[in-house]
């Protein structure tokens, strides 16, 4: 593979620990100057022409590679190499936004609790959520706890489990649960054969409904499997409105998506979108 | 045959010709070339939607769905610039509820620009922006929490939605909210038919911000966009045509499409 | 909204308080659950075709079940992993155990291949594996698909995959005959389908939250999907064809009888209606 | 320690927590709500350490000594440049990194996954040889005309640009009228199929809260087979 090589000549490994610091900092320090000399050199139109240069090339990379003739078996072109590596790197760098939430969380609660707003107490107990979970995670993670872990387990990660499977996870499930008691309510009001739609919409519910469940089988039973009216019975007849009514009209909005959403990226890609967040004059 | 690792020449041809098209009706319209736009008839009320907040002299609430920084949420933020500036002309305060911590600075600086943009740059407070959570769930449960204690009026759902929504809609209609929804996959789409006042419906979502700006980008885009499903429409036409008359072993254009294999 | 007051039946019965829906349903649920009363289950065609495509993988290949779930969908997608992982362990298939989305998913899908192990005698690092969670979506998939034993790296208890004796011999996509996504996460089939079964052609099934699977039926009418598991239906009939009736047989009989009340509900509330509208008494919201 | 007793106490309150938000929204949800947006987020910075940037970021740099990720971090910062008025233009530059990439995986995922959706409508409209029996026929091509009417109607109601008056645009407005009736049938189709699902998810809970909560106090919830 050739760019790792081009990678380990451009920076090769550092020799010894004490270079690797050195090294490190170095390449702080380096980036720094260029950044800082990229913020004075560019005027408006540099930092514009710059910023469509780099989602330009960004886009032109993992585009090109698809669409770029490929030979050998298995096929490849001068840039297949590189999409892994990059893919990695792109990862990496993108798990450093994870503080920009944090910070806006942080900063509202802070508030709440600094200025005792009512429901303070609330986000006191947001705090020591994040701290308790954000402690135990980090020191359950570095007990190096052999697998299977031994019957007693220690406190640090005892409470971990705690926290993850007696609160985290019961919290998820439990608020995702909601939505059973809200489908159905939603269901009971919103189908009324008020228009033509709403029944429309209403039967197709109502049959496929009916023919998930072991019941609705039952309830058609008496139609025999292999006569040519099985096809009423109430589960084949659910079946074929998922299959032929509904992937039909799925694939419909699938290809609008699809030219949609290549719009966009091309927009986007190009530099040519207008509108918030790419018309600021910065 | 039959892989798709790497594009063929059909592939590479009939991809071009649809950027192309694309970008040709962008470039058109950008030069001043008029385009019509049919109605699309959930994003007329937006404007009732904000009025009837006014009335009542309470919040809206908007999210701007779950995703992080991708296609459908950039065009979210679109669409939320326009709410921003029909809100703030009538002194209408609007929160918004975020899931993505990269969302979350772009989302206050579109909402910080809107209410410049309509000169009224003191009635912005950052503290309306929030970000809630990334967990989905919790993210729900804390978006119910900002919809009940704000006594919001209305309820604006743009975005990447998923099993969530419900939770939002449904607490949202209980305490009489009027809700406008619009997302491009087709999962949430019933939920928000069967519980919200307005609903944009799949591609209509991508129509939306060309409908509401009349911005010549974003028609002429759109106008590319249709004559693109055309051709689809005529491939797709076609291969009904060839698998008609031939065998699938004879269909070259299933070949071309990298089926078949 | 608020309606006026409901005054005759069928204004009552077409305006039932939303908290009488909620204990009516709860009432169900808890009522099947403790005093259950049973009804037959037949698989159908997308569930037998999970099976198959198991049964049809060659010898010499993995089957990767990446579990992109967490506690939030357990109830369906749990039974579904393990009538899969059953299914496996019945036809003699090494599988390997991923995902890319909640790091949970691997850990509780650990458990029940442990316990499934248990009961066939099954050996971890020979007939099955746990490649543990993978971070960085597409990205590892590209990378997968090229190298397996780099992109993976460590397994679940932090060896080094290659080190694994079912490992020998595995190195890129092409070693992989089968692979099943079980998820109640959107995006992750087109992720798959982009990157590893459209490009290379390995087969795909999938078990999805009944929720997800009407979007998926496109994939399996064009073949990129082999098969498919619907929710817990799906599940409790997979559970019927490796002969293990376990949690979503019990789910599915309890579903019978919510559904039974839901479209009892929606029968009144229309009854209700047409009664008002007879009347002329009907208003239009 | 053993923490089991105590998980299974904390799961069965912050269920019926949860569950106090059907009634409405009043104080225990709001603090089990708060709980759970900070345990998230805890997990959130824990989740991002141990299984990223530690494994494919930290120990490269560190042990292998292959100082050139320490650029990762830098480039990652300028995100932070967006609180800045001035700097702003150093997060737009990464962010169109980003947004250049989410186009590019965009195009390179076009035909993976839209040309098998588009081949599998090459549907036969009449019988052709090698289709099987006479009897199955008659069905299938039945099936493959709804098909491509549903698939046509429906995508002209996702036009845009034509008016739906006039001589091509009437009947286009028809056909989209069609259009949109097939997919209030498809949404119905989507919201039955997902009743059960959620159905499932509180079956779940029940189940937890009955056999294994209930049942850990009350032999007889245990023994019911749930």
């Amino acid at each position: 593979m050739w760019f790792s090589r081009l990678l380990q000549r451009l920076f090769p490994p550092a020799p010894t620990p004490a270079a690797l610091y050195l090294y490190l900092a170095l390449a702080v320090v380096g980036s720094i100057v260029i950044i800082v000399a990229l913020h004075r050199l560019l005027g408006l139109r540099g930092r514009r022409w710059l910023i469509a240069f780099v989602t330009f090339i960004a886009g032109l990379f993992f585009g090109l590679e698809y669409f770029y003739p490929v030979h050998g078996d298995p096929g490849k072109n001068f840039l297949s190499d590189w999409i892994e590596p990059v893919s990695v790197m792109l990862t990496v760098v993108g798990a450093f936004t994870v503080g920009l939430g944090i910070y806006s969380l942080l900063q509202v609660h802070g508030r709440n609790l600094a200025r005792r707003r009512p429901g303070w107490h609330n986000s006191l107990a947001f705090f020591l959520a994040t701290f308790a979970m954000l402690v135990f995670g980090l020191w359950e993670h570095y007990l190096h706890l052999p697998q299977p872990p031994p019957e007693v387990v220690p406190w640090p990660k005892g409470i971990y489990e705690i926290l993850f499977n007696g609160l985290f996870a019961p919290l998820q499930a439990a608020t995702f649960s909601l939505l059973a008691f809200y489908i159905a309510s939603a269901a009971y009001r919103a189908f009324r054969v008020r228009t033509g739609e709403a029944a429309l919409m209403m039967a197709a519910a109502f049959i496929v409904m009916i023919g998930q469940v072991p019941v609705g089988a039952w309830l058609t039973s008496f139609i025999p499997a292999d006569s040519p009216a099985a096809f009423f019975r109430l589960e084949m007849l659910g079946e074929w409105v998922l299959r032929w009514l509904n992937t039909p009209a799925q694939r419909g909005i699938i290809f609008g998506i699809a030219v949609g959403a290549l719009a966009m990226s091309l927009r986007i890609w190009l530099s040519l979108e207008r509108g918030t967040f790419f018309s600021e004059q910065s | 045959m039959g892989s798709l690792e790497h594009a063929n020449w059909f592939m590479r041809i009939l991809f071009l010709s649809l950027c192309a098209i694309i970008v040709a009706g962008v470039l058109l319209a950008q030069r001043g070339r008029e385009m019509f736009i049919r109605r699309i008839p959930g994003l007329t009320a937006i404007e009732e939607a904000v009025g009837r907040a006014t009335e009542m002299g309470r919040p809206i609430f908007f999210s701007p769905g779950l995703d992080s920084i991708n296609i459908v949420t950039l065009q979210a933020l679109a669409i939320l610039s326009y709410i921003v500036r029909l809100a703030a002309a009538q002194a209408t305060r609007i929160i918004v509820g975020l899931r993505s911590p990269i969302v979350y600075p772009v989302a206050e600086e579109s909402v910080r620009e809107a209410y410049d943009a309509v000169g009224r740059p003191e009635n912005f407070r950052p503290d309306d922006i929030r970000f809630i959570s990334d967990e989905q769930f919790a993210y729900a449960l804390g978006a119910v929490g900002i919809i009940s204690r704000e006594e919001v009026a209305t309820n604006f759902l743009f975005g990447a939605f998923y099993a969530e929504a419900l939770i939002l809609t449904e607490n949202g209609r209980a305490l009489g909210a009027l809700q406008v929804a619009g997302c491009p996959e087709p999962t949430q789409i019933p939920f928000f038919i069967a519980t919200c006042d307005y609903v944009v419906i799949g591609d209509e979502y991508y129509a939306a911000s060309a409908y509401l700006t009349r911005e010549p980008t974003l028609t002429g885009s759109l106008v590319g966009q249709d004559i693109c499903k055309a051709i689809v429409i005529a491939i797709i036409a076609l291969g009904v045509g060839l698998a008609t008359v031939f065998a699938p072993e004879k269909n070259f254009l299933l070949t071309w499409l990298g089926g078949g294999g | 909204m608020s309606a006026p007051q409901p005054t005759t039946l069928s204004d009552r019965i077409q305006q039932i308080p939303r908290h009488y829906v909620y204990l009516l349903l709860a009432g169900v649920v808890v009522w099947q659950l403790l005093f259950p009363i049973r009804l037959p289950i037949t698989p159908s065609v997308p569930t037998r075709g999970v099976y198959d495509a198991v049964a049809a993988v060659p010898d010499d290949k993995l089957i990767i079940i990446t579990t992109d779930w967490d506690a939030s969908t357990q109830a369906e997608t749990g039974p579904q992993t393990q009538a899969v992982i059953h299914a496996c362990f019945q036809n003699h298939k090494k599988f390997v155990i991923m995902n890319l989305q909640p790091p949970m998913g691997v850990k509780l899908a650990q458990d029940l291949a442990q316990e499934a192990a248990q009961e066939y005698g099954a050996v971890y690092g020979v007939d099955y594996a746990n490649w543990g969670y993978k971070y960085g979506y597409e990205n590892v998939l590209m990378a997968m698909a090229k190298n397996i034993p780099n992109a993976i790296g460590d397994d679940f208890y932090g060896k080094p995959v290659g080190e694994l004796p079912l490992m020998q011999g595995v190195q890129d996509i092409h070693d992989i005959g089968l692979v099943v996504i079980v998820t109640g996460l959107s995006a992750m089939t087109e992720m798959w389908v982009g990157l590893i079964q459209g490009p290379y052609n390995t087969p795909l099934a999938a078990a999805y939250t009944a929720v997800m699977a009407p979007i998926y039926y496109p994939y399996l009418d064009s073949n990129q999907l082999k098969g498919m598991l619907v929710g817990a239906k799906g599940a409790a009939e997979l559970e019927a064809m490796v002969d293990r009736p376990g949690k979503a047989v019990a789910i599915m009989n309890v579903q019978s009888w919510a559904h039974v009340l839901i479209i009892a509900l929606i029968i009144v509330g229309n009854l209700g209606y047409l009664f008002a509208r007879g009347r002329g008494g009907g208003r239009q919201p | 320690m053993n923490p089991d007793l105590y998980i299974l106490w904390a799961a069965a309150i912050a269920t019926l927590g949860v569950y106090t938000i059907l009634y409405r929204e009043n104080p225990i949800s709001r603090l089990f709500e708060h709980i759970f947006v900070g345990l998230s987020a805890g997990y959130l910075i824990v989740a991002t350490w141990t299984l990223n940037l530690e494994g494919k970021w930290w120990n490269p740099m560190i042990q292998d000594k292959k100082w050139y990720w320490i650029f990762a971090p830098i480039v990652g910062a300028l995100f932070y440049f967006i609180y800045s008025r001035r700097l702003g233009w150093l997060a737009r530059l990464i962010m169109g990194l980003f947004f250049g990439t989410a186009a590019g995986t965009f195009f390179r995922q076009f035909f993976p996954i839209y040309s098998p959706q588009i081949y599998a409508c090459f549907k036969p409209l009449d019988y052709q040889a090698g289709m099987g029996l006479q009897g199955v026929i008659f069905e299938l091509v039945l099936h493959n005309w709804i098909f491509v009417i549903i698939l046509l109607t429906v995508m002209s109601y996702f036009f845009f640009s034509i008016p739906h008056e006039g001589r091509f645009g009437r009947n286009l407005g028809r056909s989209a009228m069609l259009g949109r009736w097939f997919l209030m049938i498809a949404f119905g189709a989507m919201f039955g199929n997902t009743v059960m699902a959620r159905i499932s998810l509180f079956i779940g809970r029940m189940q937890f809260l009955l056999k294994d909560w209930l049942g850990s106090l009350l032999p007889w919830f245990a023994g019911r087979g749930i």
